[in-house]
């Protein structure tokens, strides 16, 4: 065969006999390669995150666009002080990962598991206030999956519980006014007979929107005025637990860049894995970024609170 | 890179910082005013523009090369693709 | 062994080089854990083999019970979930890795020229990953079944089916990471890891369009993930996020699944493509006509695909105006597969021909991916599409794109990369029967499902009418002729492991970074790193650009 | 002949039938094309070029020219089908003003059919010929479609929602009704018939038909078994607002929007009544999720249907002259809610 030009030769200042970084793995040329595929290869992954996210927001999307109203009562039980206290946390941690990443660069050791260690402990925090607002929502019984009940919408932003407990009679009271309207919709049962061998579980003068009925009111047709707002708790739980899974994944991966760093393997020439954890930590923030006005600041203009 | 310039990346940082605390006052406090029909697109645009900042400062988007550029473009292209098609259907539906 | 001139004279016979990929280590332990992407590629192979019997014995108890009109066979449950293991063994486990795992992860470092890909360990997570999913997907289908079809529309697939949508669901979304990872892996690769003088403009054909792919697998399988996701908890905690009961609209679940799926099948077949652009130049011995043209309508092909997946969904209660959007699309990404398919037969054109049996499977991919290519234009025209969704025109139309496109594909690029995979060649005499029986059986088998779809036979019945039966007969016969023409290649290719000729490093005389290294590679795959200096299919000196008329 | 023993495509008893053909042949056609000519590259070029005869291949890099016709051809004639598919599918889904109506109410693994006069069907539809028919269908569990082959139509029906198909019989006999959305175990044994007959026997197979009275009545005894009148009185000062003439028209919301209250409207109302809030009302209607049957909301969505505009007026179905449940030519009676009374 005459037409075979390739060439096989020796790569240009490539071949054993000049050392290489202990870091480089057999398969890359240069270290420079190795690094660039291994940021290269972090953005590609975030690419998939965002998708992966991307199927909940547009579920999100649709049903915001299809049950406006519900969508706003229902944000209206989130409490606002702890979700933008949990995202100035994560902005925080944002900073300090950002910080942790410089120090890397630098080589600085003690300085990068200083804010490596900042980091986690800012992570923990806002995962402690994330259980706390879902114990809220569990004794509201705003669960997605505990059955009718979802629909109930009990009002109560700015409650805040440092240990979780029944909402607190005093918000209850203070925002009295906003939640008449809301359980006169629950009330309003009108003077009505049964269809024959349809169930009519309801009651008049039950008040679902009593803590304590709320088991009890279960099951009934009634109480389910607002089908949007179930819908509502299941994104929130959805897309925040799946946020939170990508904060506790990103906790363990935290603790083992520590352990890395205290065993001395990242220096100013090596630290792609810190880096790389970074644009995910970044990454999981900025899914927050958004969360937070979705989830916990629809209509509030129009004080249901 | 040299040490001023890592000196200078940490000054941005707590810029970066300080405007995303600022940014999320802001928008704490838009969603308490009536804008209308303005109320979403404000959240989602300071939620935008934070996104932005922490990508383009803290996620280096702006010192990298073109191909991180390209790569973060198609990711929101994409996800562009999902939003926009997906509402061509229900946008138009005559009533749901 | 691997100098320029030691091949260029091989009239002598062919000797196994004493070391490569295969016999350097033998130990179990040296397959389980390796990184070799050659080795990852074989483990793949022998995996989705075993999914695709799973899958073809589905299919053969399917076309038992449809020999009869009545449910004689089977009963209707038994049925029911008999063509979802079919469907889903042979779409997620078997088709959408088949070429890309397999061949891909072999060829696409050594087309390259690099010694793995980017990310040797995280190749071995996916294949662990895949294995993981294929057995929580298996797992689930012995006991119990799946009875949703691969498709999981709700709300049956969350509130009313009896089945393990769970464990399959959770099976597939851990299977969708290692197309994920195997996806990122090809992309960083092809960027960061080309050999010097490897241009994107000398890269393979096949290279494009694992590329391509490769954006698919990134850009679309996180949904199909998160969707899984969304079912497993709205049939486990009642969500109501697809539940209507609930206010939930259960067509949002079709519009996220086809919005992976429609685009998955372009991950059906554009590794297909690659092969063929491939194959056709080395038996015509010639460039490939249209490089460019060719190169980036696979490019085309997996952005416009990803905008017209609600054609699936024309008679699902989406707004006409939708309809009307998605089909203007479907159209236009039918251009980018016209562009490839007149380029390989152009390539024909003034070539050295000969027909040995990837060839052979090449002309066959051709006929067949061109009927199937043309029947999903019927499908996506809106008038048709009413009368022919879900019917067998649906089931015949894939079945064209996907076995007489991509499974042909995959056995075309086996055969023509058995060489560099094993070192010896299989015997031409059985593979060439085979090819000639999977292009009989096949047309036999899936002809006749276009005319019963058209005369309004739907898909997924176990039992139907008599006016149907002749067709179908027919389609079943196919489908005997069809399970031979599989089992013959398991057969010789296995024996030629043993008994076939030595292949030496490149016997088909082709044209590739892949054929400059022995036949097995050694697990390095070049001795040296290769420096590119010509394009892609240089099989002589060009001509002039040719003309019009 | 052929058509009998081999045939290629379902008898064509339908208005639509005809065209969907054509552009069935057109497609066949182009694909012949496609295909011969393809196949013809491929069987010519391996004659002539095999290695036996053609040695040495000639190097050709490709030539700009034949991409653009290679493109541009195929994309002019994916245009043409585009656009004849798109308006036999606008043609497909929208139904003729006067259509009948027939509600069609699936589930797990049958089809009940109600006319608006009253009888009601299982897995069977009686329908006359010449006449637009026209379906609004829901299932009460999970999806299922209705497929006639013979009329060329399909059409999901969902759970939660209505959708709609028609179709106007153009030759009498029994046609099978299929259900062609997977549906779980006996999706294949979801099958009916439609009974197309001639007008003068489709009266007489009216008259004697079910006594249940139409749909509209029964909607009528519904809406004062469920306690709708109680604030739907009609009245002025009433809870809720005057149903009369609601259907069909624009309503105006509370947030300001306007939506134009047809039948999915209606019964999203009764069931998640929080959803849309009509101006100048309270969100106190109770929700009667889970309390009444898809067919009994049909019964309520042709009553409030049969509700025409009298002003100051309180809503009764006995008399009240109706509107719009259909007008369609070819039926004389029938289709009139309150003719079989
Ligand atoms: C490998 C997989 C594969 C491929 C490549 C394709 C390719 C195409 N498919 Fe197919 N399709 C499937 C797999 C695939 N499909 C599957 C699995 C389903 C059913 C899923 C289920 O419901 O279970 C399906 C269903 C399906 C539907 C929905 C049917 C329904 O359920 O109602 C539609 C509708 O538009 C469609 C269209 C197309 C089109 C337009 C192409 C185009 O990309 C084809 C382009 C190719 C050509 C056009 C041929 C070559 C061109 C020429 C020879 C030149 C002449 C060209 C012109 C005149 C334009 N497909
Ligand atoms: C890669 C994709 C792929 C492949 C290769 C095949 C291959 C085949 N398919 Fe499949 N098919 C699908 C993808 C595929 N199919 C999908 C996605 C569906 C839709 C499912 C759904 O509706 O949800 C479907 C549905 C489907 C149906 C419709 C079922 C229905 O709607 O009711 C039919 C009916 O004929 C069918 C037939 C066949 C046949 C005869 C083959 C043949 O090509 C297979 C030939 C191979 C063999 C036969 C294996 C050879 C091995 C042996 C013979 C050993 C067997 C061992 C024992 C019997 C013990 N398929
Ligand atoms: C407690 C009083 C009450 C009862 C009982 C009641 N409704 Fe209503 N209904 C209202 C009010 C108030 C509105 C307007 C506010 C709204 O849209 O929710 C309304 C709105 C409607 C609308 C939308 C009307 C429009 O103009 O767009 C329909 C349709 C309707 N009701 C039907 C029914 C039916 C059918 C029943 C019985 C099954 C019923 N209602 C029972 C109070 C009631
Ligand atoms: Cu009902 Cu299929
Ligand atoms: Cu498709």
């Amino acid at each position: 065969m005459a037409n075979r030009p390739i060439v096989l030769d020796e790569a240009p200042g490539h071949e054993h006999g000049h050392s290489h970084h202990p870091m480089q793995q057999h398969h890359f040329d240069t270290m420079e390669q190795q690094y660039s595929s291994s940021s290269f290869g972090m953005w590609v992954f975030l690419i998939q995150e965002i998708m992966f996210f991307g199927g909940l927001f547009v579920a999100y999307l649709v049903y915001r666009h299809t049950y406006y109203n519900a969508f706003g009562e229902a944000s209206s039980t989130l409490s606002i002080k702890l979700g933008a206290f949990n995202t100035v946390v994560l902005i925080m941690s944002s900073l300090t990962m950002a910080l942790a990443v410089n120090a890397a660069q630098l080589g600085r050791r003690f300085l990068l598991m200083l804010f490596l260690v900042a980091t986690m402990v800012l992570g923990t925090i806002f995962l402690g206030v994330k259980v706390i607002e879902y114990h809220d929502k569990y004794t509201e019984a705003h669960i997605p999956g505990s059955g009718a009940d979802l629909g109930i919408i009990k009002i109560q932003p700015f409650c805040f519980h440092a240990t979780a407990g029944p909402p607190c009679a005093a918000d209850e009271e203070e925002h009295s006014a906003g939640k008449a309207e809301n359980h006169s919709m629950q009330q309003a049962t009108p003077e009505t007979a049964p269809a024959p061998g349809e169930t009519l579980t309801a009651s008049a003068g039950q008040q679902p929107g009593e803590h304590g009925d709320i088991q009890a009111a279960a099951g009934s047709p009634r109480e389910r005025s607002m089908p949007g707002a179930e819908i509502y708790f299941s994104l929130y739980f959805a897309m925040t637990g799946m946020h939170a899974l990508h904060m506790i994944i990103g906790m363990g991966l935290l603790l083992w860049l520590l352990w890395n760093a205290y065993r001395g393997l990242y220096t100013a020439e090596y630290f792609t894995p810190v880096e790389n954890f970074g644009l995910y930590w970044h990454f999981v923030d900025i899914i927050w970024i958004y969360l937070f006005p979705l989830l916990y600041l629809i209509n509030r203009h129009l004080g249901h609170h | 890179m040299s040490a001023h310039s890592h000196e200078g990346a940490r000054k941005t940082y707590y810029l970066v910082f300080f405007a995303l605390l600022v940014g999320t006052g802001l928008t704490v406090f838009a969603a308490f005013q009536n804008l209308g029909i303005f109320n979403a697109p404000v959240a989602l645009g300071i939620a935008g523009i934070k996104a932005i900042l922490v990508g383009l400062f803290f996620m280096h988007i702006k010192d990298s090369n073109r191909l991180t550029k390209v790569t973060v473009l198609a990711g929101i292209f994409w996800l562009g693709i999902l939003f926009v098609l997906v509402l061509t259907d229900y946008l138009s539906r005559p009533w749901s | 062994m691997s100098t320029v001139t030691s091949h260029i004279i091989h009239k002598e016979a062919e000797v196994m080089p004493e070391v490569h990929y295969l016999n350097a280590d033998h130990s179990l332990k040296s397959w389980l854990l390796t990184i070799d992407h050659k080795r990852i590629a074989i483990l793949y192979m022998l995996t989705i083999t075993v999914f695709f019997f799973v899958g073809g014995a589905m299919a053969t108890l399917v076309r038992l019970e449809l020999l009869t009109p009545a449910g004689d066979l089977l009963q209707s449950d038994s049925y029911n979930k008999a063509f979802t293991l079919h469907g889903v063994m042979m779409v997620f486990f078997f088709l959408v890795p088949s070429i890309p795992a397999t061949l891909g992860n072999f060829l696409l470092p050594m087309m390259l020229g690099c010694k793995d890909l980017a990310f040797p360990r995280i190749n071995l997570l996916s294949w662990y990953l895949f294995v993981i999913g294929g057995t929580f997907a298996l797992y689930g289908m012995i006991t119990g079944g799946l009875d949703t079809g691969w498709t999981f529309y709700t709300p049956f697939s969350t509130t009313y089916s009896n089945t393990n949508v769970i464990t399959v669901g959770l099976g597939i979304f851990v299977a969708g990471f290692a197309s994920i990872l195997t996806g990122l892996n090809f992309i960083v690769t092809t960027h960061r890891m080309r050999a010097p003088g490897m241009t994107w403009m000398r890269m393979p054909l096949f290279v494009w369009s694992h590329y391509a792919t490769s954006l698919i697998m990134i850009l679309g399988t996180p949904v199909i993930a998160i969707t899984m996701v969304l079912v497993v908890l709205e049939r486990a905690l009642h969500i109501g996020i697809f539940d209507p009961k609930l206010g939930g609209d259960p067509v949002l679940f079709q519009h996220m699944f086809w919005f992976y799926s429609h685009p998955a099948v372009y991950i059906m077949i554009l590794p297909g493509m690659g092969v063929i652009s491939e194959v056709i130049p080395a038996f015509s011995h010639k460039r490939i006509f249209g490089y460019k043209a060719v190169a980036f309508s696979s490019l085309a092909i997996a952005v416009f695909g990803f905008l017209v997946w609600a054609h699936h969904l024309f008679v699902a209660g989406i707004s006409i105006y939708a309809a009307l959007v998605f089909s203007f699309v479907s159209f236009l990404v039918a251009i980018p597969s016209a562009i490839k398919v007149f380029n390989w037969s152009a390539t024909l054109y003034k070539g050295s021909i000969r027909f040995d049996t990837p060839m052979l499977y090449a002309f066959a991919f051709l006929g067949l991916f061109t009927i199937g290519g043309l029947t999903g234009l019927f499908l996506a025209a809106l008038g048709i599409d009413v009368h022919v969704t879900d019917t067998y025109f649906v089931v015949a139309h894939f079945h064209y794109v996907m076995v007489g496109g991509m499974v042909v594909a995959y056995l075309c690029g086996i055969h023509f990369w058995w060489p560099k995979i094993t070192g010896r060649i299989y015997p031409e005499f059985p593979a060439r029967l085979a090819a000639i029986l999977v292009f009989v059986g096949f047309n036999l088998t899936f002809f006749p499902q276009f005319i019963l779809g058209y005369l309004g036979m739907p898909r997924r019945y176990h039992a139907y009418p008599e006016e149907f039966q002749v067709f179908n007969v027919l389609s079943s016969a196919g489908a005997s002729v069809l399970a031979v023409a599989f089992l013959l290649p398991m057969i010789y290719l296995i024996w030629s492991l043993k008994y076939g000729k030595v292949a030496g490093p490149n016997p088909w005389q082709a044209y590739g970074l892949e054929w400059e290294t022995s036949s097995p590679p050694p697990t390095h795959n070049f001795e040296h790193t290769p420096v590119v200096t010509t394009e892609a299919y240089s099989y002589g000196p060009k001509e002039g650009e040719v003309t019009l008329g | 002949m052929l058509q009998k023993y081999f045939p290629l495509w379902p008898d064509q008893a339908s208005t639509v039938a005809g065209h969907v053909d054509a552009l069935y042949i057109f497609l066949i056609l182009m694909a012949i094309f496609f295909t011969v000519v393809i196949v013809a590259m491929v069987v010519t070029f391996s004659i002539k070029y095999r290695k036996g005869i053609h040695p040495i291949a000639t190097q050709i890099e490709g030539s700009i020219a034949l991409e653009v016709f290679w493109s541009v051809v195929p994309l002019g004639i994916a245009m043409v089908i585009f656009v004849w598919g798109a308006v036999l599918y606008f043609h497909l889904q929208r139904a003729p003003r006067q259509a009948m109506d027939v509600y069609v109410v699936g589930k797990q693994w049958m089809w009940k059919l109600q006319h608006p006069s009253g009888p009601r069907e299982i897995n069977q539809l009686h329908i006359p010929v010449h006449t637009p028919v026209r379906l609004t269908m829901i299932s009460q569990d999970v999806i299922h479609s209705f497929y006639v082959p013979e009329f060329r139509t399909k059409q999901d029906v969902l759970p939660g929602r209505y959708t709609y198909t028609w179709f106007e019989a153009t030759k009498t006999g029994t046609y099978h009704i299929f259900c062609a959305e997977y549906c779980g175990t006996k999706h294949s044994g979801m099958i009916g018939e439609v009974i197309v007959m001639e007008p003068v026997q489709y009266q007489i197979w009216l008259s004697g038909g079910s006594e249940g009275g139409n749909l509209a009545s029964g909607g009528e005894k519904l809406f004062s078994s469920l306690g709708c009148i109680t604030c739907h009185s009609g009245q002025s000062g009433a809870r809720g607002p005057n149903l009369s003439g609601v259907y069909g028209q624009p309503q105006k919301l509370s947030t300001g929007a306007t939506v134009v209250a047809d039948d999915n409207y209606i019964r999203t109302s009764i069931l998640n009544p929080q959803k849309d809030i009509v101006a100048g009302f309270g969100p106190i209607m109770p929700t009667f999720s889970g309390q009444v049957s898809e067919e009994s909301l049909i019964q309520l969505v042709a009553y409030i249907k049969s509700l025409q505009a009298a002003p100051g007026q309180a809503p009764t179905a006995a008399g009240s002259p109706s509107r719009g449940t259909g007008t369609a030519r070819g039926t004389p009676a029938g289709q009139n809610p309150g003719s079989r009374q």
